[in-house]
């Protein structure tokens, strides 16, 4: 049982014209320009990383198009419960390039998103977010909110017990949640065949009663319009959907991994070809006048915001000892004030 | 105010913190309908309805991140977990989750959630129903871990834990449920979580215990009492923060310690006393601290489940070796 | 999605007689011989509860043709995976009627099985089992046996992440093993429709790439027939299956359990007609000469058996306090050892 | 004989085992193609098939559930967790089923198996990369739990492990890893589990510690000596059953203790070995029993993870206070 891969932009930059829908010159260079800002911001982490200035981190090269074409379509009330592949999303729905690089290089602050945007911390642990995206959802229900949560994870997630319990969940009580799937085909080395027996993830939706959608992960359009078709669903009639992305990891699995060892270089050609932002490029070049001026201007724009955000990340002052306390609870209890006093001694007393 | 059970006063926080707060919401397995097999949830179904009372699919992970969720999205979610036993298919939910996500979102985020299940032995069930892993739990930062012996503080103390910005892991000793009555008030009232209650003063010895071990050293107490030995006895009430001033304190007047509790032994709450009292109060110790405890075993199904349970005349045993050392 | 039902034995006795396929009248008869057993042996278990004589237990009483039926045609190199409402099963296996005595009377030693039965202890703990099977059947790839695995478990566990990780995982494996649901309704006071959004827990199968079939579980013949069929070609092509067995819980979930709480009584009787020993025993009658002579005569036989499994377990020596500790391991550690000193120190000194 | 590391010591243990007893399987998440992530069983797919050799789908419960069945079925697992924080999700198979199987089964059906695991911080990792949870383990009736603190105990350690019957929870501190090489010995050896070992013996005070935290206490000891304090060092290498003989007779001689970890503090390993000591030796101890550990947090990330890591320098206060007590 195949789904079929919805496509509206194919490889070559051609889009199926009617199928842009809605969206205006301006709301797709805002796609463009998310796209590379995260692509940018993406190669300076690791840049910074070889560097030694910047903690492991796990590359989004080549999901630009589901980073961002998931997150535009949420509203501001909307959720967005993320894996950690997902910074590009995170930052189209407004969270700081600085945060982003505090956090990835070991700074917890990092973390701490802004009161108004609705976005979970990230979620290491594969598939326990799934759960929260669920009761995130399941309160809105109960609240009456007019709202949708969209939970993303990778394609290891699916054979995780979390997976199964959140769907299931989500179907018995007809919630108000899109989960996608960024099938990038690898978790790590396991290639997505070894994840699980069937075709494709979309397809595990029945199993749940819910709707189950297989999409280009690479092309923004089919990922922007997919999601808002599932995403409005959900908000207007209380509808659960599974939208997977097809798409690939162009990188290793995190700084810490060497894919050579298990994969085939050969095969990033090939995904080169289809390259995300490489297509978006040619469709606004061909049909909106996009030229390399205006990339170089864009490109400089973006780069400064990139030096900017590394500037910023690199001259905060380190956490003091306190914020490694001070969020376990409301208030300290006496132990941890107590531990707090012995390594407040301890460093006064001149130690390391 | 009229004597009632430790399970009809859990009924009755329930049921007046969700008649107080509309954000409270109760879900787990058989909680609606049924009321919980223990009856926890009784008529709570009826009068606040299926959408803040809800049956959930058998699923504990979810149960416990779907509450996750909900305290995100402004609720707070009290949790009920059928038995002990069973917690641990949604442990990582409460250890890496629940624990963590007001660290990991700097504050953000408070966890407002209660986790509620019956702990402990003696009631002669299946495997996987007499558990009593609090040591698992209490280990685990960023939980408080609340355990009440008897109707008043059940009801007291729950209604701090569903206030308590903080997530609240609530054991209730199921021996107890229906074991005595006591005179409940009638209005909502608060018992503070972290502090411990000396039920009797003495100045011999230190007897401590918490949840469905109270009644025992109690009555462990009253047996020395006719002796001539004059036990102080404390029911900890919340073993993470427990309450270390209240034991040390009285550890300074009596010199002597027994710990008292049904889990296992070995790594369990009472090491952490004891390691405690020791660091704080080795000069003032007359005694070795004495633990008596459930062995370091699984919790024996009901033929055997007696000779495991600590009993007063255990107790009464170990507070003899303590005074005569 | 909903997968039609297997029958071969309808409500009213009547069967498809190519479909009764290699049955011989031995076969039946054993059949409905190991039902009765079963029944009686549940009918007294719930009287020495009743009476304090026993501890609290899950009845089987309605699903005996799923229990028979399931076990029926494994081989004996065959393996039993269990949760706990499976006795019916396992004395089709060999357990002895003694042994379930003890076990459900608070006594450890009842579940000890013979060596030769490859039948694991009850699994209290829903849907955990599932994945022991998993484990066995790979095991038993890995080594080159030709055999298979079945577990069984209730409708309550399909909601269970484990559910999912084991049905995964022999899909990915291709392993030989089949999971039989017996969906008798109810977990507890949670019918099944509140466990998942699905119309047929059959249905789940595909999204594990595995086959999935739905089963009169009160029709002795069709369970027979069709675990027969799966679990000869798990053994033969290593293909996993899922079974959804439809039947009835018809007494409490357990004797702690009050259903009238939560169910009509009404529906008893409905389901009453469709009684699986009632059944067969037409079908005997009609076809096979059965009367009212012989089944006296085997009702007797088998009250027998049940009165004398009840003295067995009766008149056992209790348990020393040493069986709590001499299987934690191998070979006791020394604070087992220090404690099962205590113990026996205490008992000397009087201690209760 | 060379010198290795001790992740080479882990691979080698493997190679040797799964080369001598063809029962035995290695499992979990990218352990076959990619060597696993730390390349602890690298090699092993290429010699041993993929039979034996078995990348697992993305599931913690999923490795150790089928790991029991394998066992059941007369193969010896040895499973791999990626890291300790992602155990949780394996917790319920572990603690409900790993370690009662035996029992359930009344002696049927031994969980001959090893789940081993990196534990600890020190390497500047993400959440859920640093956790240090043994207690968790070693409060589990019917496991045991050893931690190596250098490739020759690695080596021996996982040797025996593998062929106890009893199932072991092998905790390997990955910031050891690579850190050093040792001399090790070429053959298959065993090291005895619930063996500690004296590493240093000393007569003033006796310093105990496992895994990544024994080089610490080594440092330490070394640091006092200078000074003139005569430090026993102590490596508990098991810590369920832990070598309470030995280090109780250490405490006879020295009167001091100080015990050292990397997990949380309050009711973590520390506190068993504290309790037990002062319940066995209190008329030997000069001074309150010590622990120097992590503290009740969240493990930090990278930034903050050398404060809350204990280190030769706070080991060396705490036996300044304890000697000056
Ligand atoms: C529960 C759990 N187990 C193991 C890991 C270790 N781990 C981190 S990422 C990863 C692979 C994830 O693959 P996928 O879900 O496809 O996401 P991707 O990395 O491709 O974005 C693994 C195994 C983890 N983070 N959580
Ligand atoms: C993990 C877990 N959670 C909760 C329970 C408590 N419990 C025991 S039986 C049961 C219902 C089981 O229903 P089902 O799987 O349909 O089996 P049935 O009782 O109908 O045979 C529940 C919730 C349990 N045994 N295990
Ligand atoms: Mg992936
Ligand atoms: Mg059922």
């Amino acid at each position: 049982m195949k789904s079929k891969l919805i496509q509206i932009l194919d490889e070559k930059g051609n889009a199926v014209e009617k199928a842009i829908g809605d969206l205006t010159e301006k709301d797709i260079l805002k796609m463009y320009r998310l796209m590379n800002l995260t692509r940018l911001w993406n190669n300076k982490a690791l840049s910074l990383q070889r560097q030694g200035r910047m903690g492991t981190l796990a590359s989004v090269r080549g999901q630009e198009a589901s980073n961002i074409g998931m997150a535009m379509p949420l509203q501001e009330s909307d959720w967005l419960v993320p894996a950690f592949r997902e910074y590009g999303a995170m930052f189209t729905r407004g969270v700081s390039l600085s945060d982003q690089y505090m956090y990835w290089g070991g700074d917890e602050r990092g973390a701490r998103f802004p009161d108004n945007l609705n976005i979970t911390p990230a979620c290491i642990t594969i598939g326990a977010h799934l759960l929260h995206a669920v009761g995130i959802a399941h309160a809105a229900k109960i609240k009456g909110e007019k709202i949708m949560v969209l939970s993303s994870s990778g394609d290891g997630s699916i054979s995780q017990g979390d997976f199964h319990e959140a769907l299931n969940w989500a179907g018995v009580f007809k919630l108000p949640v899109v989960f996608v799937i960024q099938n990038n085909h690898w978790a790590i080395s396991m290639p997505v065949e070894k994840q699980t027996a069937t075709e494709t993830l979309a397809e595990k939706a029945a199993a749940y009663a819910i709707e189950g959608v297989r999409v280009d992960g690479n092309d923004v359009f089919a990922v922007y319009h997919t999601v808002k078709k599932y995403a409005d669903r959900a908000r207007n009639e209380h509808k659960s959907a599974l939208i997977e992305l097809v798409t690939y990891r162009m990188g290793d699995h995190t700084t810490a991994d060497d894919a050579t060892r298990y994969r085939k270089p050969e095969i990033i050609r090939e995904w080169e070809k289809k390259d995300p932002i490489e297509r978006l490029k040619k469709f606004l070049t061909t049909k909106h006048g996009w030229n390399e001026d205006k990339e170089q201007k864009m490109m400089a724009e973006l780069t400064e915001q990139v030096e900017n955000a590394v500037k910023e990340y690199e001259n905060v002052d380190p956490p003091e000892p306190e914020t490694m306390f001070q969020y376990m609870y409301s208030e300290m209890p006496w132990n941890l004030k107590a531990q707090l006093e012995e390594v407040k001694e301890f460093v006064k007393a001149g130690g390391k | 105010m009229a004597r009632k059970t430790m399970i009809k006063a859990i009924n009755e926080a329930l049921h007046q913190k969700m008649n107080e707060d509309k954000t409270v919401v109760v879900l787990g397995e058989d909680v609606a309908i049924d009321g919980g097999v223990f009856r926890a949830t009784e008529g709570l179904v009826e009068k606040f309805g299926e959408d803040r009372v809800i049956d959930t699919p058998l699923a504990e992970s979810s149960i416990i991140g779907a509450s996750i969720g909900m305290a995100m999205n402004g609720l707070k979610p009290v949790a009920e977990i059928q038995f002990m036993g069973f917690v641990f298919q949604g442990f990582d939910q409460i250890v890496d989750h629940v624990a963590r996500m007001r660290h990991r979102s700097q504050g953000k985020y408070n966890m407002q959630m209660v986790v509620r299940m019956p702990y402990g032995a003696g009631v002669r069930a299946l495997e996987h129903h007499s558990e009593s892993t609090e040591a698992l739990f209490a280990h685990t930062s960023g939980l408080k871990v609340v355990i009440p012996s008897n109707p008043v503080d059940a009801k007291g103390l729950l209604i701090s834990a569903i206030e308590d910005p903080d997530p609240v892991i609530f054991l209730e000793p199921k021996r107890l449920y229906r074991l005595t009555k006591k005179e409940l008030p009638d209005e909502l009232y608060r018992t503070p979580i972290g502090k411990a209650e000396i039920i009797k003063s003495g100045k011999d010895i230190t007897v401590v215990a918490y949840g469905a071990m109270v009644p025992i050293i109690e009555e462990a107490a009253e047996h020395v009492g006719k002796e001539g030995v004059d036990a102080e006895v404390i029911d900890l009430r919340t073993i993470s923060p427990w309450d270390m001033e209240t034991v040390s304190r009285s550890v300074e007047k009596t010199g002597r310690l027994v710990i008292v509790h049904e889990a296992a032994r070995s790594f369990g709450v009472g090491a952490e006393i004891a390691a405690t009292i020791g660091e704080r109060n080795l000069l003032h110790l007359l005694a070795p601290i004495s633990r008596v405890t459930g062995y370091d075993i699984v919790p024996p199904l009901a033929k055997l489940e007696n000779v495991n349970y600590p009993n007063s005349e255990k107790v009464v045993r170990a507070i003899h070796q303590t005074m005569e050392f």
